[in-house]
């Protein structure tokens, strides 16, 4: 490790933190445009900051001796617990906390930027901007976590922020329900890593990220000889810690929120629920994973395959959806899928850790294109002010930059060579195909299936018919469009940054390639479903209703997302409200109460029975009086001698 | 005169201002220049009390006095304070500086009204620095009696049903208490010698096994009910509903608290044997309660009801991180008293505010508040937040402590009632938001609602300063750890040293 | 047999025969006529024990002034010619067996009682030492008691009054 | 041995009439009749006192006045006595006890 100072980083999340509490505390004194530019020219200080760091650390004082380090910057005791267990609070540089803080800061920035035009006029915009610092701040002390509770704090911070954010227009009760489900489902999740937490620090001892993830350590082998339930303890320790995971990240079957987390703004979204915060399961993963591969096997198959089949599931169900920020979430939802999967596949050292490099890369490009389509999204939504796709079409015409990056984003998701896409996607490919074979085949059905719902997407509101609008739609202005502009170029070229030579499962360093034998029949895949997408919705036709009307089952069950959320309403609502926690109301009113009340009125009935002995019939009184005394008499006089 | 008896003389003194007062304005004022004293006197009691441990002052109590009162039964005025009551006594100092200011709209009747209040804190305060058994009773008992006049006269609903109820229930428990006291004192000295009521010098004796089997569920179930243990916690819900706000906030905020630490200070101190050995009943009694709050408080419609159950549910944490007897877990349940004490206090506070303000606690009667009154609903969401362990506030530090500390039980029984506890976040996660969801957000209700004002200068002031102290406590939570976690090292190395014997 | 334990025998007898003769009598003013003949007894007794001024208080005071106060009373408040209900036989039953109880309980105590005579000469009790004790206030002197006692009916006087008053309003 | 007679006659005979009152007092509804009953309580009482002193103590004379004192309290019980009566047979026009339970409950 050189000398070089990194405790600088302190500032990257503590910047947006001020910046929460200026505008949170006094933002509505501000005018409006002041409290955008000033949360945009926080985000861009921390932006240029983790640009520098990224490079300070990547290509200057990182590598040494052919391993990247694991840099603690800082390093201050916030909570003692015991004398071994405490709660630091401090800044982790390693090769993913550096990647994360760019694909944070990068992103967080360009919608920053993006939400001065996108907000312009809207109430509470001062409240918007608070909230999206705290966001930023939130996921960026995430990030560079030094222990495990640190970042469960971040955890719970970006859940709130999250909420806050979803129920930005709280006005609407649809986002109020969906900003309380979002909350509650990921909290459901917290409380599986809450309590894999303390089984993990119980058993190792310590929450330090270095400690535990050390595979010559020994904290990372303890507890995997105590058995329960047919599996080691680590192994339900770290099962439960993905459980949190999978909350926040939106796996199946704890995704239910992630799609009506689109009732917040659009650039929330394009931020939280794509680039950021959903996959800060996917860096949980990748940050214990030499826990999870050394000790917590099982569990790592069990994310593989969880992963796998969300993909599955989410691209199946995208196919059908009408909102297009919905596609775009369930796509969202196929792309963690993919990310898990290639953790779950992955395993240690430098080739055998391919899996765990493809997946932070897909991290990384999926961050850029997935935030594009979204801002993109929003340019539409914007302009013709309706969520739904079959209010559109045509466009192309009217939104000429938000149409040529879109474009580019949909070929970057369908992974086209030679845009980012095709080469994390490609990567992924190659290490399930080394491990398993079924999700391997999983894996090439969905890139198909993304291609031809993205496409679907794109056909349908940029080409279709010629919708007649209420007013005619304008292009972005240009904060808004700069942002587009810039994502898409970072589309396009992030593929070509050597992914193998910075982030590693044991950080050292690999020389990548790629397989052609595995790509062409992917790419291949890709332009299959862009055709069918371009033949089915290029052009107004029968195509897409004689479709549904063919996989009749298939298009209903899909079109109602699998009738999850009904399953979960029924869970919630029929079940844990009507016969838990109603009959524990009652059960507290009326037995515990009751008990309490009856002892009250019990002593009233026995005094009012017993009252009738004060008769005021003074020869009563006498004559209990005279028996009393002869009683008492006649007991201590001859009857109770000692 | 000692530093500590101030924590009296001022509040006596300032019942006697009040009663020399003329009008309205100036018993306020009074109210406010005399706790403002107290709040300050406490601060300072705080960094005295840390200048003096940092100094290496390792005696159990600080700043002790010892005066004789009741010769006959050598019943004695002993003061002295451990960090645990020092956090209790700033505790105390800030829910009625800020009670004052909650209760500033209070209608009729103002002067007894400030009177009865500032008297009620008098008995906590003395509670709480005192070091004598027979002398916390006495203040103890002054505590409760004022509630009564309290609720009874400036309540609201069912009161004279609510005030009745909570006296009645709560002398019970003072009924026990008594009984489990004495029986302490009689225990005192077991080889002879003057009895004493001295807490210290009693748990310097081992008090007969058979002795303690009786006294411990004395002691133990008499503080548990002003704890509001389940199932004896009834009188809470009732209590709460019916209480006038500052009220509602000293009693969520500091009785309950009142009632733990004597559970803690007076029955397991003193008897950690039986703590032991009758422990798990307690710790069942207590899991249940955490679960059982949270989930009568889902369906609760009543604001004042649902936050009762809240703490029903959070304060049986407190006991069930104490039944887990060690220092983290202990820890943890001593700041979350001083962190739930400071919550609740902010959601009565706000609840009585909203209350003026459209006149029904009946959360389906109201929605969209937020809109027109901001202030208060962002506190309100804060407050929720901070209920529910959002990091930054301090009850996600007191909670995590106390879930850490009770899974350092290897054993199933505390492991499964470890799981049991924790699942209550989620519970309180979803009535938590449940209440914010309808009551704050979503459309204006009423067209009238854009007539109201928001929050006053008193208003803010009080909850504002409930604000900084959570998030205070929440962001830099190392200090007021330490400093309960030194007081504890005696308590818990008395408990351990036992468990090694048997 | 003696005179003097004949006289006994005879006093004992009437007091108890007139005593259970006032408890039945269905006649009001009988009954306080059969308690002036207990009460004149009673002095009799004491003559007996040679208490000669407790004898003639207890005639003056009682026969003399209380016996005549009830009759006043009676003949104020009463029909004199007309009788007592009868008395329920389950009220009689109840409290003769109480009476005669308590009659048997206290008469075995007293009779497994071993009194000690003392042998002491026995003072004579004339006026002059009565009246010499109760203004003692020394040994033997019973003047607090006199004192207290003579408050005790001032009071009862001044309470007789107030209380046997027609009120103003009535 | 005052003449061959023993203190205990003297208590039976005390004895006797105090049950003797006491079923008086029991059954008698007449408040006046309750009152005599009263006074042959209080006679024999006295009784007791007066033969306690002259057999067991015939140097002092603290049951002699006892009795008086006794005697002295029973007149000033009977005056009371007896004006409560007339008020209650202003208010009630008799004096039967049964209509006397005004402090009942």
């Amino acid at each position: 490790m050189g000398d070089f100072n990194f405790s600088y980083c302190v500032w990257i999340p503590l910047i947006p933190l001020f910046s929460f509490l200026i505008l949170g505390l006094f933002g509505n004194k501000f005018k409006e445009k002041l409290t955008g530019i000033l949360g945009t020219l926080a985000l861009g200080i921390i932006f240029a900051l983790s640009l520098y760091t990224a490079y300070e650390y990547f290509f200057v004082h990182g590598l040494v001796n052919g391993t990247y380090q694991k840099i603690i910057a800082i390093n201050v005791t916030w909570l003692q617990f015991t004398d071994k267990l405490h709660i630091n609070m401090g800044v982790l540089l390693d090769p993913i906390s550096v990647m994360m803080l760019v694909v944070v800061t990068t992103v967080s920035f360009m919608v920053h930027l993006y939400s001065i035009g996108y907000m312009k006029g809207e109430r509470g915009v001062e409240r918007y901007f608070a909230f999206l610092s705290l966001f930023t701040f939130s996921m960026l002390g995430l990030v560079i976590a030094t222990n495990i509770f640190q970042m469960y704090i971040f955890w719970e911070l970006v859940g709130v922020s999250s909420y806050l954010l979803i129920g930005f227009y709280y006005q609407k009760p649809s986002a109020v329900a969906a900003s309380k489900k979002a909350f509650i489902v990921t909290r459901f999740a917290d409380l599986g890593f809450l309590i894999g937490i303390l089984i993990l620090s119980f058993i190792t001892g310590t929450f330090d990220f270095i400690t535990l993830t050390d595979p010559a350590g020994e904290a990372i082998h303890r507890g995997a000889e105590i058995g329960f339930m047919g599996m080691s303890v680590m192994t339900w320790a770290m099962l439960l810690i993905f459980m949190g995971g999978a909350g926040k990240s939106a796996m199946f079957p704890l995704h239910i929120w992630l799609p009506d987390a689109m009732e917040g703004p659009t650039p929330v979204s394009a931020l939280i629920h794509a680039a950021t915060m959903v996959v800060a399961g996917v860096y949980l993963v990748a940050r214990l994973f030499p826990i999870f591969h050394f000790s917590a096997q099982p569990a790592l198959n069990i994310i593989a395959y969880v992963g796998g089949f969300t993909s599955l599931f989410a691209a199946v169900i995208a196919c059908t959806q009408l909102d297009i920020k919905r596609v775009l979430a369930f796509s969202t939802l196929s792309q963690i899928g993919y990310m898990m999967l290639a953790l779950g596949v992955s395993g240690y050292g430098s080739h055998d850790g391919l899996g765990f490099m493809a997946s932070n890369f897909h991290l990384f490009t999926h961050a850029m294109f997935k935030a594009l389509l979204f801002l993109g999204a929003g340019a539409i939504i914007h302009a013709v002010h309706s969520n739904y796709m079959n209010e559109m079409g045509g466009l192309r015409k009217h939104l000429p930059i938000t149409h040529a990056t879109f474009l580019i984003a949909c070929l970057t998701i369908a992974g086209l060579y030679p845009l980012s896409g095709f080469f994390s996607k490609d990567e992924i490919l190659a290490a399930a195909f080394h491990k398993d074979k079924l999700l391997f085949a999983v894996e090439y059905c969905v890139a198909g299936l993304t291609a031809f719902y993205m496409f679907r997407l794109y056909f349908v509101v940029f080409w279709g018919k010629d919708t007649q609008y209420h007013h005619k739609p304008h292009e972005a202005p240009f904060t808004m469009t700069i942002p587009l502009m810039f994502l898409a170029i970072a589309s396009v070229f992030a593929g070509f940054i050597p992914f193998s030579e910075l982030v590693t499962s044991d950080s050292i360093p690999f020389e990548g390639e790629i397989d052609w034998m595995i790509a062409i029949p992917s790419i291949a895949v890709g332009l299959l479903g862009i055709l069918i997408a371009m033949i089915m919705y290029r052009k107004e036709n029968n195509y897409p209703a004689r479709m549904a009307a063919t996989l009749k089952y298939l298009y209903r069950w899909s079109f109602n997302k699998f009738y999850i959320d009904e399953i979960y309403l029924f869970i919630t609502k029929k079940i844990i409200f009507r016969y838990i926690a109603r009959p524990v109301a009652w059960f507290d009113r009326h037995m515990v109460d009751g008990t309490m009340n009856g002892i009250a009125g019990m002593t009233n009935v026995i005094s009012f029975r017993i009252r009738g002995l004060q008769s005021g019939q003074l020869q009563k009184y006498g004559f209990v009086f005279i028996t009393g005394a002869l009683a008492l008499a006649l007991v201590f006089i001859y009857l109770w001698t000692k | 005169m000692d530093y500590l008896t101030y924590f009296i003389i001022v509040p006596l003194l300032t019942v006697f201002g009040i009663v020399l007062c003329k009008n309205d304005k100036q018993v306020k004022w009074t109210a406010v220049i005399g706790m403002s004293i107290q709040l300050i006197l406490a601060a300072a009691l705080v960094f005295m009390y840390l200048a003096e441990r940092k100094a290496g002052n390792m005696a159990e109590f600080l700043f002790y006095h010892d005066y004789m009162w009741y010769p006959a039964l050598n019943i004695r005025y002993t003061i002295g304070v451990d960090g645990i009551s020092v956090a209790m006594v700033a505790l105390t100092s800030v829910i009625i500086f800020t009670g004052i200011f909650a209760s500033w709209e209070v209608t009729n009747l103002h002067k007894e009204f400030f009177i009865s209040l500032i008297l009620l804190a008098t008995g906590v305060f003395g509670f709480f620095i005192c070091v004598d058994l027979f002398t916390m009773f006495l203040f103890y008992e002054l505590a409760v009696i004022p509630m009564y006049l309290l609720i009874g006269i400036w309540g609201t609903g069912p009161k004279e049903y609510s005030a009745m109820k909570l006296t009645l229930m709560l002398m019970g428990g003072s009924a026990l208490l008594l009984v489990g006291l004495i029986g302490l004192y009689f225990n005192s000295a077991p080889g002879g010698g003057a009895l004493t009521f001295n807490l210290i010098e009693i748990s310097k004796v081992q008090i007969p096994m058979e002795a303690q089997r009786f006294l411990f569920p004395m002691t133990f179930v008499g503080f548990g009910i002003l704890g509001a243990l389940f199932p004896l916690h009834t009188w809470s819900p009732d209590g709460h509903s019916s209480a006038p706000t500052a009220v509602s906030m000293l009693h969520a905020g500091v009785l309950l608290k009142l009632g733990r630490y004597g559970a803690f200070r007076v029955a397991m101190f003193l008897m950690p044997e039986a703590a032991h050995e009758l422990g798990w009943i307690f710790l069942i009694l207590t899991t249940i309660s955490v679960v059982y709050g949270a989930f009568g408080a889902i369906q609760q419609k009543d604001l004042k009801y649902i936050n009762a159950y809240s703490s029903v549910s959070h304060c049986g944490l407190v006991l069930f991180a104490l039944l887990m007897m060690n220092k983290t877990a202990m820890d943890g349940a001593i700041m979350q008293m001083v962190s739930h004490g400071i919550m609740t206090a902010l959601f009565f506070a706000l609840i009585g505010m909203i209350y003026g303000r459209t006149h029904t606690r009946i959360i389906d009667e109201m929605g969209g508040l937020m809109r027109v009154i901001p202030f208060l609903g962002v506190a309100y969401v804060i407050a929720g937040l901070a209920s529910l362990g959002l990091p930054g506030f301090s009850g996600f530090v007191a909670e995590m402590t106390i879930f850490v500390g009770s899974w350092q039980h290897v054993d199933t029984f505390h492991r499964v009632a470890t799981i049991i506890a924790c699942s209550s976040i989620v519970i309180t996660a979803v009535y938590i938001l449940r209440v914010i969801g309808i009551l704050l957000l979503g459309p204006v209700r009423f067209d009238w609602y854009n007539q109201l004002t928001d929050a006053r200068w008193y208003e803010k002031l009080s909850v504002g300063f409930l604000i900084v102290c959570i998030a205070g406590i929440g962001i830099a939570p190392l200090w007021l750890s330490n400093m309960i976690g030194d007081s504890l090292v005696p308590v818990v190395e008395k408990l351990n040293m036992i468990s090694f014997i048997r | 047999m003696e005179i003097n334990e004949l006289m006994f025998v005879i006093i004992g007898a009437v007091i108890i025969l007139f005593s259970i003769f006032t408890v039945t009598s269905r006649r009001i003013l009988r009954a306080a006529a059969f308690l002036l003949f207990v009460l004149v007894a009673t002095a009799g007794l004491y003559f007996w024990l040679e208490y000669q001024f407790l004898a003639a208080v207890q005639i003056t005071l009682y026969a003399g002034g209380i016996v005549v106060l009830i009759i006043f009373s009676i003949l104020l408040t009463s029909n004199v010619g007309e009788k007592i209900d009868k008395v329920e036989t389950k009220k009689v039953i109840f409290s003769a067996l109480a009476a005669i109880a308590g009659a048997i309980l206290c008469i075995t105590t007293i009779l497994q009682q071993q009194f000690q005579a003392t042998d002491a000469l026995a003072q004579e009790v004339n006026m002059k030492v009565i009246g010499k004790s109760l203004l003692n206030y020394g040994e033997n002197g019973y003047a607090l008691p006199f004192e207290v006692i003579s408050v005790l009916l001032l009071a009862a006087m001044v309470a007789a009054i107030v209380i046997a008053k027609k009120s103003k309003t009535s | 041995m005052l003449h061959g007679i023993r203190l205990e006659y003297f208590l039976i005979l005390a004895t006797l009439m105090f049950f003797v009152g006491v079923y008086g007092f029991l059954t008698r509804k007449n408040l006046i009749t309750m009152l005599m009953s009263i006074e042959l309580i209080l006679n024999a009482v006295n009784i007791n006192f007066v033969a306690f002193n002259k057999f067991l103590f015939p140097d002092k004379l603290e049951g002699h006045f006892f009795a008086l004192i006794v005697i002295a309290v029973a007149a000033a019980e009977a005056a009371v006595a007896i004006a409560i009566i007339i008020n209650i047979y202003r208010h009630f026009s008799n004096i039967n006890v049964e209509n006397v339970d005004e402090m009942k409950y």
